[in-house]
């Protein structure tokens, strides 16, 4: 069973650390902020998402695990807030802000 | 090497890379983003240093308020990013000089231990028992040392009132000039709703679990006051007027409350700030528990500045 | 070399940082920056002192750990009231420089 | 598994990093808010996988103070861009 | 680790010790919730309080012989922070209290709060830092750990800076701005020490170091930037640039607690530093050095002060020089040949300059407030026919002056013919010249701020305010006060010598 847990996490934490990778070069490729602002996202929820997914198994107290899945639901919250308040910024002053 | 240390090199240098660019980045704006990821990455280095009650103050003051008061600054002064008076070259040149040699001295202090590293780790760990505290960080800060913990709180009192000293005289008792969005912004009123019960909750939890875990009344008491600013940047609540009398009685409630106690315990327990026996733990717990609604506030009216606006009647 | 002896190398190299900064730069709001930069330069020196006292089962030092948190309350308290008096300062002025005398170099100059 | 975990907490670092260093070189104070953003959510990455490699829970905690601070510097930034404070300045 | 360790108790009394802490900061707290119109009365109960707290403890310490201890908490140190009234400590607290007691007397002119009025800015402000001033400087005499002290150093920082821009203009603001930087650099500085003392010792208590020190790379790291920092916050040359702005622009009540109270805190932290913590650890090379910062000070001060044109600023440049006179007691202490005695004279000798400095330079910057409120400027040359306006208040400047530059029987006297008496002892007849030069120095400008004074107005003097009388007769109590400390030599300036160690020269060198 532990072995099961093992390799769920190493999958999980692997595709979470590549979907860093994957936001950080969007944010550095992509053309216009909005896109970048995108990529960002894409950390925020799938990256930290999937780390926060294969760690659960391993926590030791049910309250950890909550807390896991709080910090990550937090995340979410403050990426969505942050991105409306940068792209609303965007739309009525210009990408230079 | 271990993979641990090529992570604590790696963090190292870029602490390092992101503070010293912080000092030679061009604008203000963009030292005090630095500024802003420094403090984060620091909590990371302070989790590195098994001081987990430091990290969590770092991350809540050190980058979280510091970072906020910052910004808040910067954003005030946008226009004055005129073209920075640099200092001449041969003053640069010294400067570093000097630094350099400060770095160096400390360098070698640093590589050279003492042969036998004195520790208090185990007289804190013997004498903590009878407080019944398992945080002994805690212990130290409101057992061994409160005297140290009851005059940072005066200290923390007599910023606030030197910062409200700057306000002109006909502003005096009103309102900080903490500035309020004109419009409603949905994401923010969004995230104000959101945010603060979450961070509520954990303020109160931090305060709690202070006393067996890394945490307690400052964390706690930072997250309180992020929360309020919070809501009042969004337009959801009003800062408060500072002549409120409310306001000033909390300020004062956790250090008047840890100093009764303390001076109770010359009475019971023969010595100022000591805990009768048996009763350590329920007092100190009180003692944080209003700390952290008085940290909060005091932290909050801090990071809002001065009064600027009389208030309204 | 362990781990806090490489965190107490950091916090040197920060010290002296930060103390670059507060001389050289003649803007009030980029001292403030440099002053908690030297500031959290000394609190990674404590940080190294606790984690090299580790004993008794702790991870590190409990004094120096709690002397750091109050160090970091106070230097928050102290950013807040330079930033209160930068600003002040700049609502009566209309910018935000210390007066253009030569003092800065010469603080420099004194500390050398 | 405590390595494995620590080898991804290096991962993460790194990548931050240098997206980090890469976006501080561009000059609109939005992509810097980005900056802060990914390394936000890295930071907090980072502070889980090493409550669970280096068995802290404690750890956690940081990590969702980190969560709750990591909205402020755009909320700071946009109350700025919005030029609300200049206007509030001058009344 | 020899266990030899003595363990100090709490002394019969030592719970005054506690009592001269707490009551300024009841007088905060309370002051906070009871709004502004009450801060003056509290003080006004809460400061005399004080002061009496602070002859009683005087008074145990010197019949005793013995430091008075309080172990707060009931902690012994290493854990536990002492507190610990010596000789050192008394003497100054006694000083600083009657001090600050009759600022207090003087400042009830310019922030005396109307029962029944509205709470307004500056008095609140002032009668809180007022009272915090006073706490922390006990806090600074009594403090047996190197860390209380760090905390106390900021108490002391937060309650000056606002004292200085308490009016709001755009030069006093730059004033307290810098002030505060150089200040945050002083503490941040004194704070490394105390890490890298912590890092070596195990234990920050003073007593317990003491015993502990050893001659190491770390020891005199800490120390050298210990040292600096707190030189930064005491304004001693040549990082004293931020002291003239910022005492010279403050109200006269707190320029006159900021020059005579406030500078002291930090430079009785570098006497407990190198006479009490690190005994016997300051080379005589470096103590020339201090001596020789010292000398530059003197001599610079008090060149700079004779050339100033406005009042204020020439007491404030005139700190600058006084300042330096109390570190030529370093070079004096630690000469080559040393000898418990002259360590003991020097000593004595630089503690009674700090005391009667702060006695005559309050009374002087009081002076020069009044002149100020009455006159509306303080321009040197214009000050014409003010000593016949107000006799008084330029007997006090007067007497403050005659403090300064060393005429018997006044306090500045005793101490400079102490610390003349080392030089000849030490054979350092180097320092002598600088005493007397700086002697002379400060006596050409206080006899051009007389005679002006005494000369015929250039025009008709009008003065614009009717000065109070009870604020003259705090400047000349003051100046009285530094003119009959001469005579402390009969009696009570043995007290400083309580709880001194037996033999200060352990043999560190």
């Amino acid at each position: 069973m532990s072995l099961v847990m093992d390799i769920w996490t190493i999958c999980a934490v692997s595709a979470g650390a590549l979907f860093f990778l994957a936001g950080t070069v969007g944010l550095l490729r992509f053309p216009d902020t909005l896109t970048r602002l995108h990529a960002l996202t894409k950390v925020d929820n799938l990256g930290l998402g999937l780390i926060t997914l294969g760690l659960l198994p391993q926590t030791s107290s049910l309250l950890l695990a909550v807390k896991l899945v709080i910090v990550w639901l937090l995340v979410q919250l403050s990426g969505a807030v942050v991105t409306q308040l940068v792209a609303g910024a965007i739309r009525q002053h210009g990408a230079d802000g | 090497m271990s993979i641990a240390s090529v992570f604590d090199i790696a963090l190292v240098a870029l602490i390092l890379a992101i503070g010293a660019s912080t000092i030679l980045v061009r604008t203000a704006f963009a030292a005090v983003v630095m500024f802003a990821v420094y403090g984060l990455l620091l909590s990371i280095a302070w989790v590195r240093l098994h001081a987990v009650d430091v990290a969590l103050t770092e991350a809540a003051i050190g980058g979280g308020m510091t970072g906020l008061l910052l910004l808040g600054a910067v954003a005030r002064s946008r226009s004055d990013d005129v073209d920075r008076v640099r200092v001449g070259y041969p003053v640069r040149l010294a400067a570093g000089g000097l630094c350099a040699l400060v770095v160096a001295g400390l360098a070698i202090v640093v590589l050279h231990p003492p042969a036998a590293v004195p520790t208090l780790a185990p007289v804190v760990m013997e004498n903590l028992p009878p407080s019944g505290l398992g945080n002994p960080v805690a212990g130290v800060l409101f057992v061994f040392r409160a005297l140290d913990t009851l005059l940072e709180k005066v200290v923390v009192l007599l910023a606030l009132l030197g910062v409200w000293s700057l306000a002109p005289d006909r502003a005096w008792g009103g309102t900080p000039g903490l500035q309020v969005y004109a419009k409603p912004d949905p994401p923010l009123i969004f995230l104000a709703q959101l945010l603060p019960p979450v961070g509520i909750v954990f303020g109160i939890y931090m305060c709690w679990v202070g006393a067996k875990d890394p945490g307690g009344a400052f964390q706690g008491g930072t997250v309180l006051a992020a929360m309020w600013l919070l809501v009042i940047v969004a337009g959801l609540q009003k800062a408060p007027a500072i002549s409120r009398l409310w306001l000033r009685g909390l300020l004062i409630a956790g250090p008047m409350l840890f100093l009764a106690i303390g001076l109770a315990g010359w009475v019971f327990a023969d010595a100022f700030l000591a805990y009768p026996e048996g009763y350590a733990k329920p007092l100190i717990v009180a003692v944080e528990a209003t700390l952290t609604l008085s940290i909060a506030v005091a932290l909050a009216m801090l990071a809002a500045g001065p009064p600027e606006r009389a208030q309204q009647q | 070399m362990n781990a806090a002896t490489l965190f107490g190398l950091c916090g040197a190299a920060l010290v002296g940082i930060g103390l670059y900064g507060l001389i050289t730069n003649p803007e009030p709001l980029r001292k403030i920056l440099a002053f908690n930069l030297l500031g959290s330069g000394v609190f990674l020196l404590f940080g190294m002192i606790a984690r090299r006292a580790a004993a008794a089962g702790l991870g590190g030092d409990p004094v120096p750990q709690a002397m750091v948190i109050t160090a970091i309350v106070v230097a928050f308290a102290a950013t807040a009231m330079a930033i209160a008096l930068v600003q002040r300062l700049a609502d009566e002025t209309g910018r935000a420089s210390i007066s253009s005398d030569s003092s800065d170099a010469v603080d420099g100059e004194g500390k050398s | 598994m405590s390595s494995l975990l620590f080898a991804a907490s290096v991962f993460v670092l790194l990548t931050v990093a240098l997206g980090l260093f890469a976006i501080l070189r561009r000059s609109a104070d939005v992509d810097r808010l980005m900056a802060v953003q990914l390394l936000g959510t890295g930071g907090v990455a980072i502070l889980l996988l090493l409550a669970v490699a280096s068995e802290m829970p404690p750890v956690v905690d940081v990590a969702v103070m980190l969560a709750l601070f990591a909205a402020f510097a755009a909320v700071a930034f946009v109350r700025n861009a919005s030029g609300v404070s200049r206007e509030a300045r001058g009344e | 680790m020899p266990a030899t360790t003595v363990l100090d108790a709490t002394t019969a009394d030592g719970a005054l010790l506690v009592l001269a802490i707490v009551l300024p900061v009841v007088g905060i707290l309370l002051s906070f919730v009871l709004g502004g119109r009450y801060a003056e009365r509290i003080a006004g109960v809460l400061l005399p309080a004080g002061f009496i707290v602070a002859c009683i403890i005087f008074l145990k310490v010197w019949q005793g012989g013995e430091p008075l201890i309080y172990i707060v908490g009931g902690w012994q140190p290493p854990l536990g922070i002492t507190l610990r009234a010596d000789g050192l400590s008394v003497a100054m607290m006694v000083a600083m209290a009657i001090v600050i007691c009759l600022i207090g007397v003087f400042a009830h002119a310019n922030f005396g709060s109307r029962a029944a009025s509205v709470e307004t800015r500056a008095p609140l402000v002032f009668w809180v830092m007022l009272m915090a001033i006073s706490g922390a400087m006990n806090m600074i005499f009594l403090g047996g750990d190197l860390f209380t002290l760090y905390v106390a150093l900021e108490l002391l920082t937060f309650a000056a800076v606002p004292l200085v821009c308490l009016d709001g203009r755009v030069e006093t603001l730059q004033a307290a701005l810098r002030y505060l930087l150089f200040a945050l650099l002083g503490s941040i500085l004194y704070l490394v020490g105390t890490a890298l003392l912590y890092g070596s010792y195990g234990t920050l208590d003073i007593v317990l170091m003491s015993q502990r020190v050893r001659l190491e790379p770390a020891t005199l790291a800490a120390a050298t930037l210990m040292t600096l920092g707190l030189f930064a916050k005491t304004a001693l040359f040549p990082l004293h640039l931020w002291l003239p702005p910022a005492h010279a622009g403050a109200p006269a009540a707190a320029s006159a607690v900021l020059s005579a109270v406030v500078v002291k805190g930090s430079f009785f932290l570098i006497v407990r530093l190198w006479f009490d913590a690190l005994p016997g650890l300051l080379s005589v090379a470096a103590s020339q050095l201090i001596g020789v910062l010292g000398a530059s000070a003197i001599i610079c001060g008090n060149i700079v002060a004779l050339r100033q044109k406005r009042l204020k600023l020439l007491i404030a440049y005139s700190t600058v020089a006084q300042i330096g006179y109390l570190f030529l007691m370093f070079p004096l202490a630690f000469s080559a040949d040393p000898s418990p005695h002259h360590y003991g004279d020097a000593l004595t000798a630089g503690m009674l300059q700090t005391i009667s400095h702060a006695t005559a330079k309050a009374a002087m910057f009081m002076a020069a407030g009044l002149i100020y409120a009455a006159l509306g400027h303080d321009r040197i040359s214009e000050l014409g026919g003010i000593a016949r306006a107000l006799p008084m208040t330029m007997f006090a400047f007067g007497l403050g002056g005659l403090c300064l530059i060393g005429l018997p029987p006044t306090g500045g006297f005793l101490a400079k013919w102490l610390l003349l008496e080392a030089t000849i002892a030490t054979a350092q007849w180097w320092w002598a010249i600088v005493i007397i030069a700086g002697g002379l120095l400060t006596s050409a400008y206080i006899y051009i701020v007389l005679s002006r004074t005494m000369g015929p107005p250039n025009a008709p003097l009008t003065l614009y305010a009717a000065v109070p009388k009870y604020q003259e007769v705090a400047a000349l109590g003051l100046a009285c006060l530094s003119v009959l400390l001469g005579l402390v030599a009969l009696g009570p300036i043995d007290v400083l010598q309580v709880g001194r160690p037996e033999a200060p020269m352990a043999g560190l060198r």
